[in-house]
């Protein structure tokens, strides 16, 4: 029997969440804690860009917990996160947020949820390919790459920063590379694959 | 070495106003843990006499754990460091019958540590898993002696 | 049980209900325990602690079917008494008993059936061996002092000390500060009532102080103590006070006199000062002062000594010197209380650099008409507050700090909130995790609270600032939190903010809980003898506890511990002698080389060598049955009564012949 | 003495000045400075965000360099980069099996790491080891009464420190006040800068810089002094636009907390890199 057209997104039923999701981040090294929540707020509070998110930490948490798997995945909080620690140091429950967050944006990309043209994971996934080319990350072409992907027009808008470094020698714009890329990036392969 | 199906038992010596208490919140607390363990009672660790711990391996006991109060929380004043002092001696006597570090242990748990005592018998157990049964080359365990002879029973 | 023959053994196995029985298979284990030799009789029952269930055990004996008994049941320490007893009942000594736990060691911890009942039927070999070496043996009759101690004068030691003396008991009572009356004493109003807690307290100080009863050793605290149950020697050391108690009769010229008067005064949290000599508070009992010496000038350079020339009486003793004093009590009452969580170690609440940030101890006093600011509600520059929060859970419920709840810091905070109001009309903001009002009157004074207009908010304060983000922030302290009932971050500005602080084991439990031979439970509060049926007996006997060194605690709770720990020690004393546990170390002289191992062993001098028979002598009075001896003696001339090493080493035979 | 430094990617572009004024106050105190050779990425945030084994064997490389050059303590001016390197260390203790494999999967690789370096930050080398004491021998009194913010950023002691350091940091401020200078109670010394939101999400990272500025400002400050080249370049490179967003003047010279010894010692402002900084403070005061 399926809901009412007016209850439709009102009322949460029990088939539209996903119970054993909060096992599911429980069992990854740094989400063990999430049971200890006592719900208090305290990374919120002290969380510097918690006011952009779209759930606040705690309010995440307990979605993870009651097995709110969509709304988690697809929520911008985890790419919000710029990994602080403040709210895990402070936690009173010694939850490790800042890897809680970690895990759920693996997740999220693994499932495919995480916000398309959002430029975090976007930053993310150009980071990682400058990473895997050069075993270093080069600045200006990361920026570059972003805006690219997202918002071209972003370009116009940072280039006359981008102007003042490359005047102060704070722009690299060729980037320096490890001698041997190709071995990182094996070595990189082997360690995942032993963990699968 | 060690085969699937091996079980170690342990035999373990606990004093009554530390470690048994562990022993029983454990169970209020219904912490599960191995059922490799035979916990024999006395009033102090300080009684345990190294005889006692040279028989249960005689008789065939692949561990044998002795559990006391703290340092300084000995309800005797002191009986724990006497255990431990005789503990010492008891190493290495055990050394040169050539029985291994991991099966004779000397914990202090208090009252109140459950989760201590439930981690040490959970560790002990896996330590002595992994080592196997004795080996051949130690005194094999002499067949347990008929119960008490009738003589001393007297009343 | 007669001389020839075997031993008739009966194994009595308990279900439990469905707590042993659901994973040990009793039938199993009582069928194999009857193939166990001597065993005369194997039975099951549901409860063998109950009535009927002892009366099986007493009727087979009485039939003379068996003649010593093994139980497998819960733990030895819960029902050992009940089963000796029983068998006492059933004609035979209770000493032919042996106890085999297979709740607390085998059916509550072990997850598979079969195992479970492999290690039950081991258990119950081994039990079935030691039994048959039990041999008969005779309680020990100790006389009980009748004088008892009671140490920490809180609201708990006060209480205590008051039904004991009441009954008639002669009660020391010791107190570590100059006057008894502990924290208690400090505070203002008392939740739900709001009756001041002064108009409770002093009225009972004073009862304690002109007592007949009572003798109290204030300024004062316990060096040591040995002996046991009924008979315990307790060596206190009274602290100088340089102030000759039998000439004082507090009048008070020598505090009033006393030109350095600028000392910040301890009772007052720093927050007013005090002379070099002092009484804490007025109502002080007893009503003597003390000179402290560490600020005394005449103790620095021999000048001064102001106090001394105006005494009338002559009652002041710079030469005086701290004095041991030794009592012998029957029972002692220890009720040592708390100590306050130190705020500074929260830094993002900024207690110690926003002067506006206090403790409640600290607003205690502050709200105390006796107090430094007279009862007025107000911040360091004297102005009064509009707006003031309350933090909640400050170092309680935090795994960083004490991850217990302490219990009363909802309902005191609630009343902060209340005199807040009151007295100054400001808007108070409670910021809480949980609101626990669990108590007789608790939830009708929270909802008091709610018609008064406090605002609650449900979130753990994040932080507390002093930089601005808007211009209504300027030149206050901002709470930041979350609004977790409304899901937002809120940014709420304030002048004063109180922080409710968690109640913490005194910095010395630990020598505290040595001294008396006391365990402590993992939060550090010392640990009762059983968390339900026996929450003020300690594991060691004779030794009671009563207030908040057992746990966070309020003053009813406190006041109904000090009453209960009161009346265990009072039946024990009026029983006058008691039974000691018959498992003293026995002497074989033919059998001592006088070799001396043991005499140095014994903690309790029960062993001296007698020089001219060239064997040692056992004071059995003094043994307290530790057993250490016995383990040490080479010749095997020492044994322990209910521990003998063949007992044990039947024990240990029983518990691996059958794996 | 001789250190070895990890200098991370930024000291070849946006921290260039980082580098170069360490570089210099290093020699200036008697001591070398040597970068770690071959060293690679240490991953970032970002990278724990796509595979965690990766990350942890990514940070691991460096240290397994650094051992085999037997560089006990890495020096790592990079806040960031200090939590990922010490993050490997964290690990081991928090979670030995995963941190296991990733290891010995290395070793397979030819990169073995025993756990024998320590990660150390350049302030606390000058501050524990070389000390205030030899600093003020070198000391030049130019600074004297130079009005000083100090922000640590929210990595310097997060989150491997003593909880009561997480939050409130002292060693800069203790430094600068024994070479004579002025600095102020600025309470936003570990708040987040906003990382590089100021390069996605623009306004969110806008925002945390703009409190900090505004927070240093109202403090008259001549210069905010910094530990990391991320907070280093947020805070110093939009302060046009976010004064015009916020419609607040919020422009304040940020440098390295290097380049501010570096002044003090009389070192020649090109070797510290101060013509690379978009406003370099105005030494008018001191």
């Amino acid at each position: 029997m399926k809901a009412p057209p007016f209850l439709q997104g009102r009322i949460t039923y029990e088939n539209q969440i996903t119970p054993d999701f909060a096992a599911e981040v429980a069992a990854i090294p740094g989400g063990e804690g999430i049971f200890e929540c006592l719900q208090c707020g305290t990374c919120s509070g002290v969380c510097s860009v918690a006011p952009y998110m779209d759930y606040t930490p705690r309010r995440l948490i307990n979605m993870v917990r009651a097995g709110f798997k969509d709304e988690v995945l697809h929520s911008r909080t985890v790419w919000l996160c710029t990994g602080c620690y403040a709210c895990a140091v402070n936690c009173p429950a010694g939850i490790h947020i800042t890897d809680v967050m970690y895990a759920l944006k693996r997740l999220a990309i693994r499932n495919g949820a995480h916000p398309r043209r959002y430029p975090i994971p976007v930053l993310v996934s150009e980071f990682i390919n400058n990473v895997r080319q050069t075993g270093r990350s080069n600045e200006a072409k990361l920026v570059v790459r972003v805006a690219l992907r997202t918002n071209p027009l972003r370009l116009l808008k940072a280039a006359p920063l981008g102007l003042k470094m490359l005047r102060s020698g704070r722009m690299h714009v060729r980037g320096t590379r490890i001698e041997d890329p190709q071995r990182l990036n094996r070595m990189l392969e082997s360690v995942s694959e032993a963990r699968k | 070495m060690a085969n699937e199906d091996y079980e170690p038992t342990i035999v373990a010596f606990t004093c009554t106003w530390c470690t048994y208490l562990a022993a029983d919140l454990a169970g209020t607390s219904r912490m599960g843990y191995p059922a490799n363990l035979r916990i024999i009672r006395a009033m102090c660790s300080g009684r345990i006499d190294p005889q006692f711990v040279l028989s249960a391996f005689q008789w065939g006991a692949d561990g044998v754990l002795i559990g006391g109060c703290h340092p300084g929380d000995c309800h005797y004043q002191e009986g724990n460091y006497k255990a431990l002092r005789r503990f010492k001696l008891l190493k290495k006597l055990a050394a040169e019958l050539g029985i291994e570090d991991e099966r004779l242990r000397l914990e202090w748990i208090s009252a109140s540590e459950a989760d201590k005592f439930r981690d040490v018998v959970n560790d002990m157990v896996e330590k002595l898993r992994r080592l196997g049964p004795r080996s051949q080359a130690q005194p094999l365990p002499e067949a347990v002696p008929a119960p008490a002879p009738e003589e001393a029973v007297h009343a | 049980m007669e001389r020839n023959g075997h031993p008739k053994i009966g194994v009595y196995v308990c279900h439990c209900g469905v707590n042993i029985a659901d994973k040990v298979n009793v039938p199993d284990v009582v069928e194999f325990a009857s193939s166990l030799p001597y065993v005369a009789i194997a039975r099951e029952y549901q409860f063998m602690c109950s009535d009927p269930g002892q009366e099986i055990i007493e009727q087979d004996l009485r039939d003379g079917l068996v003649d010593r008994v093994v139980v497998a049941a819960c733990s030895p320490l819960m029902h050992e008494g009940t089963f000796r007893h029983a068998t006492e009942e059933g004609g035979a000594n209770p000493f032919l008993y042996q106890h085999a736990n297979i709740r607390e060691h085998v059916s509550w911890v072990t997850a598979d059936g079969e195992l479970a009942t492999d290690k039950a039927k081991s258990l119950v070999a081994a039990a079935v061996r030691r039994v048959a070496l039990a041999e008969p043996l005779e309680r020990k009759q100790v006389p009980i002092d009748d004088h008892a101690l009671v140490v920490g004068g809180g609201i708990a030691g006060i209480e205590a000390a008051l039904v004991l003396a009441n009954a008639g008991r002669k009660v020391y009572l010791v107190e570590r500060e100059p006057s008894i009356g502990g924290h208690m004493a400090m505070f203002d109003k008392t939740f739900p009532t709001l009756d001041c807690a002064a108009c409770i307290l002093t009225p009972k100080m004073v009862q304690v102080g002109q007592h007949p009863n009572i003798e109290v050793l204030a300024y004062s605290e316990v060096e040591d103590v040995s002996g046991y149950v009924g008979n315990f020697e307790v060596r206190v050391r009274r602290k100088a006070r340089y102030i000759n108690e039998d000439l004082c009769n507090g009048c008070g010229l020598c505090i009033e006199k006393c030109p350095w008067k600028n000392i910040p005064s301890e009772f007052d949290q720093g927050l007013g000062n005090r002379p070099v000599v002092y009484m804490p508070f007025p109502q002080a009992v007893p009503r003597l002062p003390v000179i402290d010496r560490e600020h005394c000038v005449y103790f620095q350079n021999g000048k001064c000594g102001a106090c001394k020339k105006f005494c009338p009486r002559d009652a002041i003793d710079f030469e005086q010197e701290d004095k041991i004093v030794e009592l012998k009590v029957g029972a002692v009452v220890i009720a040592t209380g708390f100590k306050p969580f130190d705020a500074s170690r929260i830094p993002l609440y900024g207690y110690g650099r926003f002067p506006n940030v206090i403790t409640s101890v600290e607003f205690e006093r502050m709200a105390n008409a006796a107090g430094p600011t007279g009862g007025k509600i107000v911040m360091k520059d004297g102005s009064v507050p509009k707006r003031v929060g309350i933090a909640h859970c400050v170092g309680s419920r935090n795994q960083n700090y004490n991850s217990y709840c302490s219990t009363v810091c909802c309902m005191y905070s609630l009343k902060f909130a209340h005199l807040v109001h009151e007295r100054t009309g400001a808007e108070v903001y409670n910021f809480y995790i949980d609101m626990r009002t669990a108590g007789k009157g608790y939830e009708d004074f929270y909802h008091r609270l709610m018609a008064e207009g406090t605002h609650f908010v449900r979130g753990r304060v994040a932080e507390i600032t002093d930089v601005p983000q808007v211009p209504e922030e300027d030149g206050h302290l901002v709470i930041q939190a979350e609004d977790t009932l409304i899901g937002v971050v809120r940014r709420i500005p304030v002048d004063m903010v109180i922080l409710s602080i968690a109640m913490e084991p005194q910095a010395d439990a630990t020598e505290v809980r040595r001294k008396f031979g006391m365990s402590c439970s993992g939060d550090g509060f010392f640990l009762e003898k059983h968390p339900k049926l026996a929450p003020t007996a300690t594991l060691t006997d004779g030794i009671f506890i009563a207030g908040a060194c057992q746990g966070p605690k309020d003053i009813p709770a406190s006041v109904a511990q000090g009453q209960g720990a009161a009346a265990q020690a009072l039946s024990l004393i009026d029983s006058g002698s008691m039974e000691l546990e018959p498992n003293t170390a026995f002497l074989t002289e033919e059998l001592c080389s006088g070799c001396r191992t043991c005499v140095g062993l014994c903690p309790y001098n029960a062993l001296a060598f007698d020089e001219e028979r060239k064997v040692v002598a056992l004071n059995e009075a003094l043994c307290k049955g530790c057993g250490v001896c016995v383990a040490a003696c080479p010749s095997g001339a020492l044994q322990q009564h209910l521990y003998t090493d063949e007992q044990i080493l039947e024990e240990i035979r029983g518990v691996l012949a059958y794996g | 003495m001789k250190y070895t430094y990890y200098p991370g990617c930024s000291m070849e572009g946006t921290g260039r000045n980082y580098g170069e004024s360490l570089v210099a106050v290093f020699k200036a105190l008697g001591h070398d400075l040597e970068p770690l050779a071959d060293f690679n990425c240490c991953g970032f945030i970002a990278y724990m965000s796509i595979d965690q084994a990766q990350a942890l064997a990514l940070a691991a490389r460096n240290l397994s360099l650094a051992e085999q050059r037997g560089v006990a303590e890495l020096v790592t001016p990079c806040t960031a980069c200090q939590v990922v390197l010490n993050r490997v260390d964290d690990f081991r203790v928090r979670y030995p099996q995963l941190m296991d494999s990733v290891l010995s999967t290395m070793r397979e690789s030819g990169l073995d790491y025993r756990g024998t370096v320590k990660i150390k930050h350049p302030l606390e080398v000058l501050f524990d080891d070389v000390g205030v004491d030899s600093m003020k021998e070198r000391a030049k009194g130019k600074l004297s009464g130079f009005r000083v913010a100090c922000y640590y950023g929210c990595l310097y002691n997060r989150p491997h420190t003593i909880s009561e350091e997480h939050f409130f940091p002292t060693k800069m401020e203790e430094m600068f006040s024994g070479l004579g200078m002025e600095v102020v109670d600025y309470h936003l010394k570990t708040k987040c800068c906003g990382g590089s939101l100021t390069n996605t999400v623009e306004a969110v990272g806008l925002d945390s810089v703009f409190k900090l500025l505004q927070g240093a400002k109202r403090l008259g400050v001549d210069a905010i002094a910094t530990t990391c080249p991320l907070c280093q370049f947020n805070l110093e490179a939009y302060q046009g636009r976010i004064s015009a967003m916020f419609d607040e003047d919020v422009r304040v010279p940020v440098m390295y907390f290097s380049e501010v010894l570096g002044l003090e010692f009389g070192i020649p402002e090109k070797e510290l890199g101060l013509q690379r900084l978009f406003a370099p403070p105005s030494l008018a005061r001191a």
